[in-house]
């Protein structure tokens, strides 16, 4: 009796995440790119709880016999593909490669990336603004990876987009979130769901950054090159968890002083 | 005998030779791959359909490991 | 099978927590204080999935004609009770709390509380030294709360402490980890575990503070002074295991500069 | 009648009470608090064996919430 | 003769800040806004050495019959004053704006800004863009107010901007450089000056920016919210040329433990 | 006559630093281990505008034939020397090389150091407090290096110390100001000057430091470690002259959105 | 008389005035403001040449502290 | 002639020799060194008072550059 009632207000604790229409019941996205192995691949991506995992859109290489696909190991049926537009340069070349992801027949949805320069993978937003509209047009569910302006997140919503995806710091850099501020800025004006894309490094920049209100984080490189994929594929899932539920729960303020814990009244003389 | 292009490579198939023989040619599943005949995608049911001709550019693309 | 081999798995992830032979699963210690009643109380242990609580030691309040005992909801069967000596401001005084509290006939453990002043509760660590000299001599199993210095933290093990408990911030402060590079320094010279005790705000101060390589936390305001006490009980308890887990797989390196996550190759012309 | 001091109050008990009769009288169960007579702990097995004397300072003391 | 020498070495300490063609001994340069009296901001203004000083374009108020011009209290022979688009909120109103500015006579030169949202003061990077773009073709010399994005701050510099002026936190916020590998990364890439132009809450928020290496600080609210203006211009000064002394000298490295200052040979039996 | 007025108030802006009865102009205290030469010592010394300067006691190296007196470039009649007891680890020693310092015969000041653990260099506190209470009974003006604690500062202040310095960070680490709470509640409770001492990185750290409201800073390895020291040197003169003016001052107060610096009326229809 | 907007606000001329003219009414200096004559900048040496007509819109700017 | 330790270091000097004397022998100038007697400072006035005597421990410290 106890347990059901427990259960039930464990159920409502927090609504789930829903985007475009489709509901997740994890806060966390991962990326797949970058792991020692396809088996790796999948037993992080098991051990992190993500419903929803990001692909890429590759030239099959015709010179490997037998390579092996990675849809015989994250099954579609188990894990929701969201093919992205990683390494394009131009609106133009996004949009061929989100319309190449589509046809794969999985969803009509893309991780928009366009990005603005080799060296930091810094998203051009006048060129991602281009493409969301044209792609939302053409009835994609677009979720475009972004910076954190949050003019041209307001912008990236008024074009349509399922979801807007801020950076924390730029991609594989495992800085962290950078700026706090910023993100809580886009949170508190957008409708959308903000999902931070990008930069958080460990555990607890998965935490602090879910503390701040968002709605879900999408990750990779933390876990890949991880000296221990799969264990921090578990740590980051606790940590986004950890994150969400602190948000919902509203943390004590900060003094500058102490405060005891225990009470001050019944000493002995 | 045609001379086409396939990601990126010289490749020479017979005359009269569709997409879907293609794929079938180079060992590939039509169900997990995605083909762009000049930059034109072609839907999975008009692969068999599709004929090569000398010249054509194909892009075969599938999903890999991303983030 | 899959199932058994799996949590076999998990239980080799991390060595339990020991302290004065005594083991624990759970690597955070939740104080008692404050709680709005001691239903609430129980229910945060409960969902933070503490197995020690610190309690402390006053005296009866004779006025009170039915004044339902604490024991009655925290079954020390259930719990680990762990007496404190807060309020005491000298090593006599505190060495009275220990004797009495262990009097209770619980165990011989000690939270060994010296404060040096009323409006930081900062510990005196020159009487904390001379009171676990004493405690040790007299059969305690002594966890002094201190402050960040290593060279106390070195004489309070030398003393025979049977952990070191340094503070992340001021008691009841919630400024978190004010000094990483001090508690790091600590875990890298003490062979006794290293609790931190007192500072902590929200779940991610906790999961950043495992990151150091701590072995446990006590808190106690973060959650009673939550809005919801039982939520942020349960989102200290994911923090805890996401900070332990990220720290035992081992962080991504920092970088200035970005590292894409999909594959550079494979490009179409 | 003796004049003792009970957590710092005042309090009257009948001559030869012991300690283990002053709880009772207080309506405390001996299981769940500690008595310190005179600044010394009385053990739990020597609660009623320990009888009051006039001037005697008590204090009683249980576990309570705390940090 | 020493004296001579090490007059002649400090001269060569530092380049001078060069802006389109125009040269400036003081990298900082304050707005005129928000001060107590006319007399307050040109005390300030001298109390911080700048040389330029931006203003605003606005109707002269009809109404108040001896509103006294701001220009008999900054004389444009002492102070190069530069104006600005301050409160246009699309690129045609900034563009006008900018033109009044011009048609005082006293320069081509523009601090632009396209805002983007009220509650934010960010700025439009498209419309921004657009509007260099357009009074660049007019000869104009455009110092563009900007968010802290490296593909942004490239198309800029790239349509002809003299200057790229970031902003450190938000218009009037205080809060800091939030995000210092921005604008390292902004400074590594771009050939024209990068000035931070916005968010400076203190001293010490000016001497941290400058020690990323940019070339200037435009600031405001830090000296006319400050409790003593001309004093905190005194120290902005002071620490605009700590930070790029410190810049220019190198920092010693940082490390997680010690290394005696004093010589460790040498010591008594 | 302005001038005399500006001279006048300027001199008002701020009382000097006293310590012991002596009173300084410059706030900076500098060390002088480390450096490449004599000489690059009295440059940096004299660009860094310091007027106390500490120096160690050591053996004299009777192998070196011809080795040069540090006071033949330090004159003790143009800078004021404060011999240390770097290098001590028990009160014995502390004490017995403060003795040797004050025999030299330029004043009966010590900076004190009893250094607890040789890789962290960090202070044993209660060994500090024993040769605090003996040095100051023999008549000794002390300045005891010692680490954040307020409790230990309180006792020392008690103690009869003539300023109390406390870390920022561990000596030669460069970390900077780790703990700035701790800092500002020493400021807060003592009425001895406080004065941080160690850990000082670059001119952004001295510029905060003091910015806490402190009343000096005394460093070294920053200086000697930095690639130009004297460069550096000028650098910090100016950065605790920023942090100082600015705590005088009062800095604007934070906030988390933006206010305008020009003026929201007068906008064209 | 003509009937103009001077800075939103509605204003009345004589005829044939010029905007040199309506600086002068208005106290103005010339040299120390920028006039904008139905969303053109009339240029310095303009202002005594443009006469004003019924319906004019007139914006008159100058500097102000701005950051 | 006198065996004594100067600064850790083994060294001879003739009978009667004083403090300053040593210096002397040793080039130090007297001003700028403080000098230990067997863990007892010799004060300035007294170098050349003090004789030395065999086994004796001496240790001759300046100031140096340290932080």
């Amino acid at each position: 009796m106890t347990q059901s009632i427990e259960v039930e207000s464990r159920t409502h604790l927090d609504d789930p995440l829903v985007i475009g229409g489709r509901t997740f019941r994890s806060r966390l996205i991962l990326g797949t790119g970058k792991y020692g192995s396809h088996l790796e691949t999948v037993q992080a991506v098991r051990a992190s709880g993500a419903e929803m995992v990001t692909v890429a859109v590759r030239r099959v290489d015709l010179d490997a016999t037998h390579e092996e696909s990675l849809l015989h190991h994250l099954d579609p049926r188990e894990f929701f593909l969201l093919p992205n537009t990683a390494g394009c340069y131009s609106a133009e070349e996004a949009i061929r490669y989100a319309r190449l992801g589509r046809e794969a027949g999985l969803s009509d949805w893309v991780k928009l990336e366009v990005i603005g320069d080799e060296e930091t993978l810094l998203p051009d937003v006048e060129a991602l603004l281009v493409a969301t509209r044209t792609l939302v047009a053409e009835g994609f569910t677009v979720l475009p990876y972004t910076n954190d302006d949050l003019i041209t997140a307001l912008k990236l919503e008024d074009a349509g987009a399922a979801a807007v995806m801020p950076l924390a710091s730029p991609i594989g850099s495992g800085q962290g979130l950078l700026n706090a501020l910023n993100v809580r800025l886009l949170k508190s004006r957008l409708s959308v769901p903000v999902v931070v894309d990008a930069g958080v490094g460990t555990a607890s920049d998965a935490c602090v950054t879910m503390e701040q209100g968002v709605d879900g984080i999408l990750m990779n490189t933390a876990l890949a090159a991880s000296d221990r994929p799969v264990l921090m594929a578990r740590a980051m899932r606790l940590a986004v968890e950890a994150g969400r539920a602190a948000y919902l729960a509203g943390r004590m303020p900060k003094r500058e002083w102490a405060i005891p814990s225990s009470p001050t009244a019944g000493m002995l003389d | 005998m045609l001379h086409i292009d396939v990601n990126g490579k010289r490749h020479d198939v017979d005359d009269g030779r569709t997409v879907a023989g293609l794929l079938t040619d180079l060992g590939l599943d039509g169900r997990l791959v995605v083909v762009e005949l000049n930059r034109q995608i072609v839907r999975r049911n008009e692969l068999a359909q599709v004929t090569l001709e000398d010249g054509d550019r194909i892009e075969i693309v599938h999903f890999v490991g991303g983030g």
